[in-house]
């Protein structure tokens, strides 16, 4: 048991699938030798060797094509993207092939594949490295996307992605890959996929956080707290398919929701979460079911980036606006 | 300014069109049983075709792409496999299929619109038909990197278009196989056409086989309408790979006789001249020419072989039209190993929808 | 003033398109002398020739990329992909370029591309050709998403978006392709982008559409009328942006909402309208905002595409549960 | 079995990297002058290298690229190039942005995370910086094409690294300037590594110039670490390119002795050694060389173009560092033309958010 960091708890977790599967392979660019741009596979290159860690050409169409061969040979590719914004290539393989090779052939094929890529904004990183497209993953059927918010998640879901036997998309939040530590158990045991974590129970409002700004809405309702307010902090993790139940359940307690993220407003996971509610939890709205989001707006440099990305204050405001309906 | 580097292409061609020889035979070609087996293979794939075609015009099948005058590519290169090799086929490559034990039923049930027809009781490895073009390359560099990795004597084959080498990833694969060495042998069924699109608007490039050398791969060009000289070209090009000396890419020159499929009409932009002028190469006439030239074949067992493929195609009609429907629920239940628990609401939500329409089908 | 067909009114669109601006140019596979796998482009190559109608080489990924390059030296070209499912090369290029040239140079270069689709299922087509991707595009900024439901706003809003300034993915219905004709005027009128349709005023709820299924709402709506029940129907034809007001405002007055497509029901555009609901539309529901739509899986081959399809007897069953809330 | 296809690449080299001359110089560099610009152009770029590095070292700048040792593909690529010709670059090529007038000002606005920084006032049609590795070869493609279909004079240049030639759209991009035969120059800087992927990890093919063969285009290599030879080989390509001849793919070796950027270390794969060896080779020393060993340069002019450049870098930065942030509405405000309607409550939103923004800071 140790204290790690998201970006070692993720290093970790695939020494320990390397370690246990002799079919997991880590591919991707500058993943063997250098240890990735971020050395969430270092020291994997050294300790499985260049037939484990295979640094490949630079393109991501080609090794998201590559890990869905190798996928149905029974191989479990972990392909690491470098930045958010190179994922877009892997789009047409994971629609027209990833997503439904198990389908398409009823189950002769599979695609067994993780794809791994640091997400979201908030380092100041040039243009293209401070995307988030989760929700442009998520609404890929026979997908997994699946986003972690602290090293003991990232930990037991990335295990849990790679012993999948179906494609899973893995969006790493890179604002916290080094912030702060947890304990992390290294026994192996993997957490749920397509099951949200309660992360604080609460009575007044249920606020929907994943990534990144998990920690925002923690200390928003940590604030909220002092104020006599009893939010409850959901983390639905897999986005898609999406745990339905327990955030019906949450709001259906709370009857309040906001969703919290960083990509854009509209059309995505936060828009899904809401439509949830507008269909099946109405009844139990007392408020608008609010989203804090960035803006449908291309991801804009540093300088800008700022005001893009929703902070705690922004919570806490909008979270107050809900209370004020009784 | 000095040559650092020098590219030769080569081309194959062993069978003429008249069916006399141009070259040496290879030698299994000595064998007239193994001839007479890729002619049976050809006449079967054209048979089929033929048949596909029909059951498309009476609505009895969707749209297919029939390989009509192709057969030799897809035969030939079939036919210089192993059974434990994997083909990665595009659409057009019924004729490999079918030599590698994919049966017509299943080609029937999938171009009839229903995935069961891609869950092929033979060749299990094998992918299904890939109808995004080249999106298959590198699939077939992934499956030719399990097979190294395991340091399995195995070969990926991936055959596509002409069109095909324009795709980025079909570059990518190459160059892939190529830095990596793999065990991945590319077949590029060059039919002239990309749907209304020529060759030569495809790329300035003289030959496809020359597509390879930026990959840093041997090409080599065959006469794709001569079943031997593409068996023997592509033979030669697995076993190197099987041996570990690499990929290759094989340029097979060929004509799409017909549409390009059944939703096609080809005759918007390409000469009916040209096509009659094709036809004197196809492949099954040329092989036919040389086995009778040869002894090894006859009239009456031209006719008995027309005979068994007809019925074996019909035997096969049959069977898929006589087969029901699979349960709407399929769509959902083999999309993940197991439903996750979020999607168990929409399998409902389908049986739902399912009997909703057996009622209204019923009200009618 | 003719009845033309949808895919007639794309055709007389590109052709007027072309004759009033030398800059405007069509592209794609097949485009030229075929005139297209469903005919859009007939007849173009001989009239404007092989400078202004190019077939190119076979990529989505390079024709995308060509007509940014094309776009930001002013040409204005409009670029054919052959099916719904071989678009999402276009992602990378959409995402990483054609949204954000005007934004990344301050409108020093900007990108005056449209890219026309035919998209959705119901014809019996091969895998692929059936899909309805509406969602991928919607969300990606800087990037307007528009679906014509009939000849005249085919006409009117494909001569809009050849007209912007900006980039545009037009998304044309197969299905009605020539299932039915409208009068349309070639008279250059265009109509409006991001503004919603009122094509059916009504009461006591409203049910948005858009692509093909408009005229299963449509139906749906005359046989609701017979019922005594007054639906409006809505079609947003620009997803992205969305006409956010003329929704509110017609739900607000209506208080039912039932949305309507094709496309797999989770983390799109159907998402979107039910979450702004749910945040801005809140108190004046009478109930629960509901979803008609596919289904989140691969979207199946022809045999099982009519139960993954919503149709009118689907919209009506809907329709009644809602308006069994009052 | 017969030959049908036959290429040779070719390798050009004017300078020794002692300075000395290895093949007969080009016209232009008969004048000392013309030799003299080349020379200020790349000493100001590593002036610019070394402090934007600075920079970023002290948290004034974001992560930057340093053209360490590759001054003379930019430069000598931007020599060959007339003002209406239009520049593809990727993140690499500062040396060539600034040629063409791009102001040291707005480079570093740009990699400080400002937007306005590509609003060049210099070169209006020039490309941004392309981030997205080769996702700018298809852009130069249809730059090229506008030419051509305005039969204008003019030539897109797209300069690539090593790494991007395993991208798709790159060769995507070659094989349709080959096929349309546009005006269009593609320079392969090959500085022999991909951040840790050195190129022989990338590619099999003996050299980057022969990914030209399967475009069916000239392709040609060129000592990068010359000036001279890159500046006479992209302007022979670009003056083809402007006849109508077509395009060509020209490679230029040379070496990063940089990190990668500035958030990288090199040293955690490659040896110190391997990077020592290179120094030798670098550009700007073999011009000097040859500049003083012919008398066109001496230690006064040397320090008078240190400080020239460290005054203009320096004036620059100051300029760069005082500008105040663009206004958040910047964002939403530059997305269209005209900001849709429906998009007027998230420029609202904009506003208010940053007014909150404000608060925070001045409550801190
Ligand atoms: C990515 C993609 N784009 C477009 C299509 C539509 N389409 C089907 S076949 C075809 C032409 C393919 O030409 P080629 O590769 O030469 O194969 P052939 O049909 O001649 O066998 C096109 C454009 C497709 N299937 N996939
Ligand atoms: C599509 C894409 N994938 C990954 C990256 C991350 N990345 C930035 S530079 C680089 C290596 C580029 O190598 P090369 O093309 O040789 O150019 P160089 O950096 O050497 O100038 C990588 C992988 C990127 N920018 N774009
Ligand atoms: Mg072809
Ligand atoms: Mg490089």
């Amino acid at each position: 048991m140790s204290a790690l960091t998201l970006v070692e708890a993720v290093r970790t977790a695939l020494a320990r699938a390397m370690e246990e599967d002799p079919r997991v392979l880590v591919l991707g660019e500058d993943v063997g030798r250098d240890g990735g741009v971020f050395r969430a596979t270092e020291g994997l290159f050294e300790r499985f060797g260049p037939e484990r860690v295979l640094d490949t050409p630079l393109s991501e169409a080609l090794f998201t094509g590559l890990a869905v061969g190798l996928g149905a040979q029974g191989f479990r590719p972990v392909v690491e993207f470098q930045f958010d914004g190179f994922l877009y290539p892997a789009i047409d393989q994971l629609v027209n092939h990833a997503g439904r090779l198990r389908a398409r052939t009823r189950g002769r094929l599979s695609c067994p594949i993780v794809l791994r890529a640091p997400f979201g904004g908030g380092i100041r990183a040039p243009e293209h490295h401070s995307e988030s497209p989760e929700g442009l993953f998520a609404a890929i059927p026979g997908v997994r996307t699946v986003v972690p918010s602290s090293p003991a998640r990232a930990y037991g879901l990335l295990l849990a992605a790679i012993r999948d036997p179906d494609p899973v998309v893995f969006l790493e939040p890179k604002r916290i890959y080094r912030a702060f530590r947890e304990e992390v158990v290294d026994d192996g045991a993997a957490l749920p996929l397509d099951r949200a974590f309660v992360l604080r129970e609460g009575r007044d409002l249920t606020i929907v956080a994943w990534g990144a700004l998990v920690r925002e809405a923690l200390q928003a309702a940590d604030r909220l707290a002092e104020e006599g307010v009893s939010a409850e902090v959901l983390d639905p993790a897999t986005l898609a398919p999406l745990d339905v139940e327990t955030i019906l359940a949450s709001v259906g307690r709370t009857g309040r929701c906001l969703i919290v993220h960083e990509a854009p407003p509209s059309h995505g996971p936060g828009a899904e979460i809401a439509a949830l509610l507008a269909a099946e939890g109405l009844f139990s709205l007392l408020a608008p079911v609010a989203r804090v989001a960035a803006f449908d707006v291309p991801t804009p440099l540093p300088r800008l980036e700022g005001v893009f990305l929703p902070n705690v204050a922004d919570i806490l405001e909008a979270a107050r606006r809900l209370l004020a309906h009784r | 300014m000095g040559e650092i580097a020098r590219f030769v292409i080569e081309r194959v061609e062993i069978l003429r069109p008249d069916g006399t020889l141009a070259g040496p035979l290879p030698a299994f070609a000595e064998d007239p049983d193994e001839l007479v087996k890729l002619y049976r293979a050809m006449v079967l794939t054209r048979t089929y075709d033929t048949k596909a075609v029909a059951l498309q015009r009476t609505g009895r099948l969707g749209t297919v792409a029939s390989s009509l005058g192709q057969e030799a590519v897809a035969v030939g290169t079939a036919a210089a496999m192993r059974p434990e090799d994997v083909l990665l086929p595009s659409f057009r490559e019924q004729g490999a299929m079918l030599w590698r034990g994919v049966r017509i039923e299943e080609l029937l049930t999938f171009w009839g619109g229903d995935e069961r027809g891609s869950d092929f009781a033979g060749p299990r490895e094998d992918f299904p038909v890939c109808i995004p073009v080249g999106t298959h390359a590198p699939h077939a560099a992934g499956v030719a990197t399990a097979f190294k990795l395991r340091r399995e004597p195995r070969v990926a084959v991936c055959v596509l278009g002409d069109g095909a080498t324009s795709k980025g990833e079909v570059y990518e694969a190459l160059n892939l196989a190529g830095v990596w060495r793999l065990p991945m042998v590319t077949v590029v069924d060059n039919n002239r056409w990309a749907i209304s699109v020529p060759v030569e608007a495809q790329t300035a490039a003289a030959t496809l086989a020359q597509k390879a050398i930026g990959a840093g791969i041997p090409g080599i060009q065959v006469d794709g309408n001569d079943v031997i000289a593409v068996r023997a070209v592509v033979a030669r090009a697995i076993e190197r790979a099987r041996a570990g000396e690499g990929p290759t890419l094989v340029e097979a020159t060929t004509y799409r006789l017909s549409d390009h499929t059944t939703a096609d009409d080809a005759r918007r932009y390409r000469d009916d001249a040209e096509v009659s002028a094709r036809w004197k190469e196809e492949p099954i006439g040329r092989l036919r020419a040389f086995l009778l030239a040869r002894g090894f074949w006859d009239k009456a067992r031209e006719e008995a072989l027309l005979a068994d493929c007809a019925r074996a195609v019909d035997e096969a009609v049959e069977a898929y039209l006589a087969r029901p429907a699979a349960p709407a629920t399929d769509m959902i239940d083999h999309v993940f190993a197991r439903l996750p628990a979020p999607l168990s609401r929409q399998r409902a939500e389908i049986e739902r929808r399912a009997r909703l329409r057996a009622r209204e089908v019923a009200g009618r």
